[in-house]
């Protein structure tokens, strides 16, 4: 077995299931002969020809009504946005369409979708290159939001994606595409959506966090262990619907809870976050929860990007604040 | 200045306002029961759409869009279909759905406030309506990827109106079919109003037909009063894309007859004098016009076909209002196939306040 | 001064700001002739023209982008979307350049539109028109979202919305369109933005809210105090930027908050809120914060809309929980 | 069947690629001074795009558009518009800009990741940079749409790609265009790639002209490494939207030397022989050629317009490289005019953590 990247991993799932299901097909900017800007198609289009892996005219709103059309006559679109800042024109038809055809056809047409697109910043990448509104697609009935943190999990969780009856958005961290290999087996097994995952276990403190911010957050829990402070983390991974029952536990066992998104503060996921914890894991809390967060503004162009993105520091910051008040 | 590329834009008509042959007619045209069926959904749509429009008016459906003047184009483009091809309606096209099946109780569903409308009895691979404007016709190209996919012979089919045609989503789709040939024609039905907006508001195009152009693929503008025009113009496209050859931009002329909506006051934005002209034109009069002239069609015919509108019409008004309303469980069973956590327990609570209302 | 009904107080505040501002041009679909579908602009195009109270053809992408172009050139556009249901056209423009047009260019340029559009359901329209996803707009920074809950109010925050350097959503809630008449003085005065209006005062539980859902809950708020609950009633106005101190001071004085609104529970602006208190306020509440919002689910279709919308049962039954727990 | 709408898309190619006039030229040809400050522009552009490549390669700059290929559209546009008119960029048109007025620094400002570069000390009425596909095609309606309500002679021009020609935002900004005749002109740079996928790909169209037909307004293809005809055919359509006589669609068949970015590596996806052949019709050699036949242009010209050219490079570099760092207060200031509260105690909280970067 060998160490992959995440983007290794995402291109492996792609094929795997290309490979086992024929009604998979994949669909972007890019994505076939030069296998994506970041590469996640690599050698598809090759490998299972121009019908399966398609090229397609630059109109992300175009992308995502064909994916309606195409799932709601029986095929799996597995569809690539080049960069989420791109994704604005395809929101009509996600929301209005593709979140709800199961809901207005009572079950007669659903829209087994993937959209995939990279998500956040911190490499360097010109305007609108940086997007992280995975909240807004929260919001959304009917469709899931799923965000890997590594590469094993990004192609069970791929894999979970394509095969799930409905529309998944799936936010691929660009920060760490290439940030760590691991070993991957390439064995076609998913993982579960809907649940969290446990990245490193504690006692005094909850942080929740997904993508690339797993990175700084584990480096901040190692800091912060250093100083004797356990903290406990947790890999959001399905953004929505979110895991509220792994939170809360892990809060009334913690009594701590820190938040971290790259994203806007203002409405946030970690808004939600805090809302459920605030509802029904009150009376655990022995502090006020923090949230660490992108400021509630444009993500600057990128000489200030590392201004804007949440730090280990500010994440340690925060979870100091939770023993001070 | 050198010419690098030359377009024509061609009107098909058959039948003129009076019923008058003035072109040679398809084979389906000397046929008594294809004859007798189209005009039969003709008069069936019109029954229906005006009890429709009653039935809203004394607060038994919500909002309702009349079809009226629009049944020689969405009856036509119905019989033009086949079954497994794929339709993709705005919201007016109930003469093209009750030829492919639809029954006329989902449609009294569906503009009756209930999602299940939109679960055809008939066309499972049909798409629901569309409030969306244009949308929809992304989806017929989807449908027609899918079918270039797999290697079956058949065409998808959206409609779009004259508004439609402003909206990004409609050229997005025609632009994708062309560059990959995909089986699907765009109906673009032109009744030359988008609600208060007139076509000559809306676009400096001389035709829609002509956005087909910006696509390079063919457009073909068709008198959509003319049923047999209509229809035989739908076929030839169709079996272009069932073929293999690509998409087509079909434009219908027509006319909006009624308000744009029950909630519309039509009165408010244009002039009488202009509805009164349409009505000297409209589908019906022709149709049943040549049929007199070529197939013998009688008054007691006409009589006997109204009659038997009504009372189908009525059979169905009969089974709407009979229906019982759904649960409130039914807004969440079809959010996601697999429900989470938080939508189970919503549910419940959904239950507890369900029929109370909001106060 | 005449009794109003909300529709009016906008049509006047449309037609003052018309009359003073020459760089002030309403644009939208069936705004001129018809005046609207809910008569917003009714009598507007006859007295100011075609150019100042324009019609357009339909296509919200293109409305957002224009307002883009004419207001960076000097104009102040006032754009109506007939539905919110039918905005998501126009959240490219409103995203990648409305609200960050000032960033952008460090102020070179700016985008002073209003972007109104009918907010919420209850009245039996078709699928895609009782839609209320404020939030995916409070998430976006540079744009300020603002809901009025009354005649008076629409027809002062609409003119300081028109008024404002910066970009605006201002949502028009359609059940209170014709709710109730106020006297509503033609003076052109403002209201403040960016603050928050006390409904009711009270001092045993806050409950905030905004737009249609403010009549269901001061109803309930009488019914609280029938029992001898006194109920704080904040109506939050401007949506974003929230004005937590005006929560926070409030929550500090009763201990016990409720929210309520009509769109779905998940990273609506509720959360927002909730979090605001969990962090900043934790140590003022007696009791766990309740939301009262509408389901995660589709708005249904309208025979069960009354089914989805927050009920004033549902709100008196959330305040109870607050003293329960 | 009746044909009810004609039309022709013509070419206008003034000099060949060898520098010959195949066509009557217009009088700015026939200057000295024009001409030399067109090439002059044309070699300042790739002068500067060379040295921004290289920059970005040692880490200077971010990801980097290049304009090789592009520059007898560019500064042919930026010749024929007028200091008043308005420009909607893309990412590419630095020889429109500076043209314009806006300086070399900018450009790396912007290009180094710094939202300074989009404050233009030249044109302050000239849109920023816009990397989001066919949406600035609106800005410039909504410009042409101000200046038509106040009466002002004035036209908008913008770019987009050929790509950018299949985004419905494009489509509607056209059609808009036409429907209420607004004096903009949009340029389609056809450079034959997006990206990695092919104008055949893209779309079914001859040419992109001819998508000006879908809005019922002109168009027009040009050959855009022909200077001489880029700005005469600019001229004219900008000249009819400033008479108020409507807005053109204008297609400029160039191609792009270089890869798609600094990020992107071309081989990957097109023939080498396509691009050895595209470099026989460049603009520059043309133009060099056809100023050597008529104004004696000599190699020392040439030699000294280098040396010029890449000295005035070299002094934009190094302003740009002195140029201190925004604080981090500068995310936080033009969000609002009104900052909110909220902001402000973020700016304080993001000034505790600045330049601490995210570790
Ligand atoms: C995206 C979108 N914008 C606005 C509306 C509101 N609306 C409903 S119908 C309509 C006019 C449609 O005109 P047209 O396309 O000509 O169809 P017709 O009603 O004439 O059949 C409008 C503006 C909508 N449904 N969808
Ligand atoms: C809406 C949107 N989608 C995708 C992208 C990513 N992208 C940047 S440039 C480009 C290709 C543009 O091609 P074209 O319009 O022909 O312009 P060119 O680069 O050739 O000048 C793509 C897909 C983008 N910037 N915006
Ligand atoms: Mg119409
Ligand atoms: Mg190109």
């Amino acid at each position: 077995m060998a160490q992959i990247t995440m983007i290794e991993a995402i291109t492996m799932a792609h094929a795997w299931e290309l490979e086992h299901d024929p009604s998979v097909v994949l669909l972007g900017e890019d994505i076939g002969i030069n296998g994506g800007v970041f590469r996640a198609t690599a050698g598809l289009q090759q490998r299972f020809g121009s019908e399966r892996v398609q090229d397609t005219p630059l109109a992300e709103g175009m992308i995502a009504g064909m994916c309606v059309g195409m799932a709601a006559q029986g095929l799996k679109p597995v569809a690539e946005i080049q960069f989420m800042g791109f994704i604005y024109p395809a929101i009509d038809q996600i929301v209005n369409h593709m979140s709800r055809m199961r809901n207005r056809t009572r079950g007669r047409m659903s829209c087994p979708v993937v959209i995939r697109t990279p998500h956040g910043g911190g490499i360097r990448s010109p305007e609108h290159h940086s997007e992280s509104v995975e909240a807004l697609f929260a919001h959304i009935p009917g469709i899931r939001v799923v965000c890997p943190s590594t590469p094993a999990r990004a192609y069970g969780l791929l894999l979970a994606a394509i095969r799930d009856p409905d529309p998944v958005l799936f936010l691929e961290p660009v920060r760490i595409y290439r940030y760590a290999k691991q070993e991957v087996a390439n064995d076609g097994k998913a993982l579960p959506l809907d649940v969290c995952f446990l990245l490193r276990e504690g006692t005094d403190v909850t942080i929740v966090t997904w993508g690339a911010m797993t990175v700084e957050t584990l480096k901040a829990a190692t800091q912060l262990a250093a100083e004797g402070i356990s903290a406990e983390v947790i890999d959001l991974a399905t953004i929505s619907p979110i895991d509220s029952e792994a939170i809360l536990e892990s809060v009334a066992r913690t009594g701590r809870l820190v938040i971290v998104h790259e994203a806007a503060r203002n409405c946030g996921v970690g808004a939600e976050i805090a809302a459920i914890v605030a509802e029904q894991g009150l009376y655990d809390l022995q502090a006020p929860i923090q949230r660490v967060t992108g400021y509630d503004t444009v993500m600057p162009y990128f000489k200030l990007e590392h201004d804007y993105l949440p730090s280990v520091a500010r994440i340690v910051d925060a979870v100091h604040a939770t023993f001070v008040d | 200045m050198k010419a690098v590329a030359e377009f024509k834009i061609h009107y098909v008509q058959m039948l003129d306002p009076s019923g008058q042959p003035v072109a040679d007619l398809p084979a389906f045209a000397h046929s008594r029961d294809e004859l007798v069926k189209m005009y039969r959904m003709m008069v069936l749509a019109r029954t229906f759409d005006t009890k429709a429009v009653n039935l809203q008016r004394t607060g038994k459906l919500g909002t309702y869009p009349s079809c009226l003047g629009h049944e020689a184009t969405h009856v036509g483009a119905g019989a033009a279909l086949r079954p497994e091809d794929s339709f993709a309606p705005v919201y007016r096209e109930i003469g093209t759905q009750y030829w492919r099946g639809v029954r006329m109780v989902e449609t009294l569903t569906y503009w009756g406030g209930d999602e299940r409308g939109n679960d055809f009895s008939g066309p499972k691979h049909d798409f629901p309506w569309s409030v969306p404007i244009a949308s929809q016709t992304l989806h017929a190209a989807g449908a027609a990827m899918a079918f270039k996919i797999r290697r079956e012979p058949r065409c998808a089919l959206a409609y779009v109106g004259d508004g439609g045609t402003s909206e990004g989503a409609f050229y997005e789709a025609i632009n994708l079919a062309g560059a990959r040939k995909l089986p699907v024609v765009f109906l673009v039905v032109n009744n030359r109003w988008a609600i208060s907006v007139p076509i000559e508001q809306q676009t400096a195009c001389a035709t829609l037909a002509q956005k087909a152009i910006a696509a390079g693929i063919p457009g073909v503008q068709v008198d959509g009063n003319d049923i047999i025009a209509v229809r035989d113009t739908l076929e030839q496209a169709l079996a272009r894309g069932r073929r293999g050859e690509g998409p087509t931009v079909v434009e219908a002329l027509t006319y909006r007859l009624s308000d744009h909506t029950t909630a519309d006051d039509a009165t408010r934005y244009r002039q009488e004098a202009e509805v009164k002209a349409a009505w000297k034109i409209e589908p019906l009069i022709r149709t049943r016009a040549f049929m007199a002239a070529t197939i013998g069609w009688t008054d007691a015919d006409e009589q006997l076909l109204k009659t038997e509108c009504a009372q189908q019409v009525e059979a169905a008004v009969q089974e709407f209002l009979a229906m019982p309303k759904q649960s409130s469980d039914s807004m969440f069973d079809y959010v996601f196939a697999n429900q989470p956590v938080r939508l189970t327990v919503q549910k419940a609570l959904a239950r507890r306040y369900s029929g109370k209302g909001s106060h």
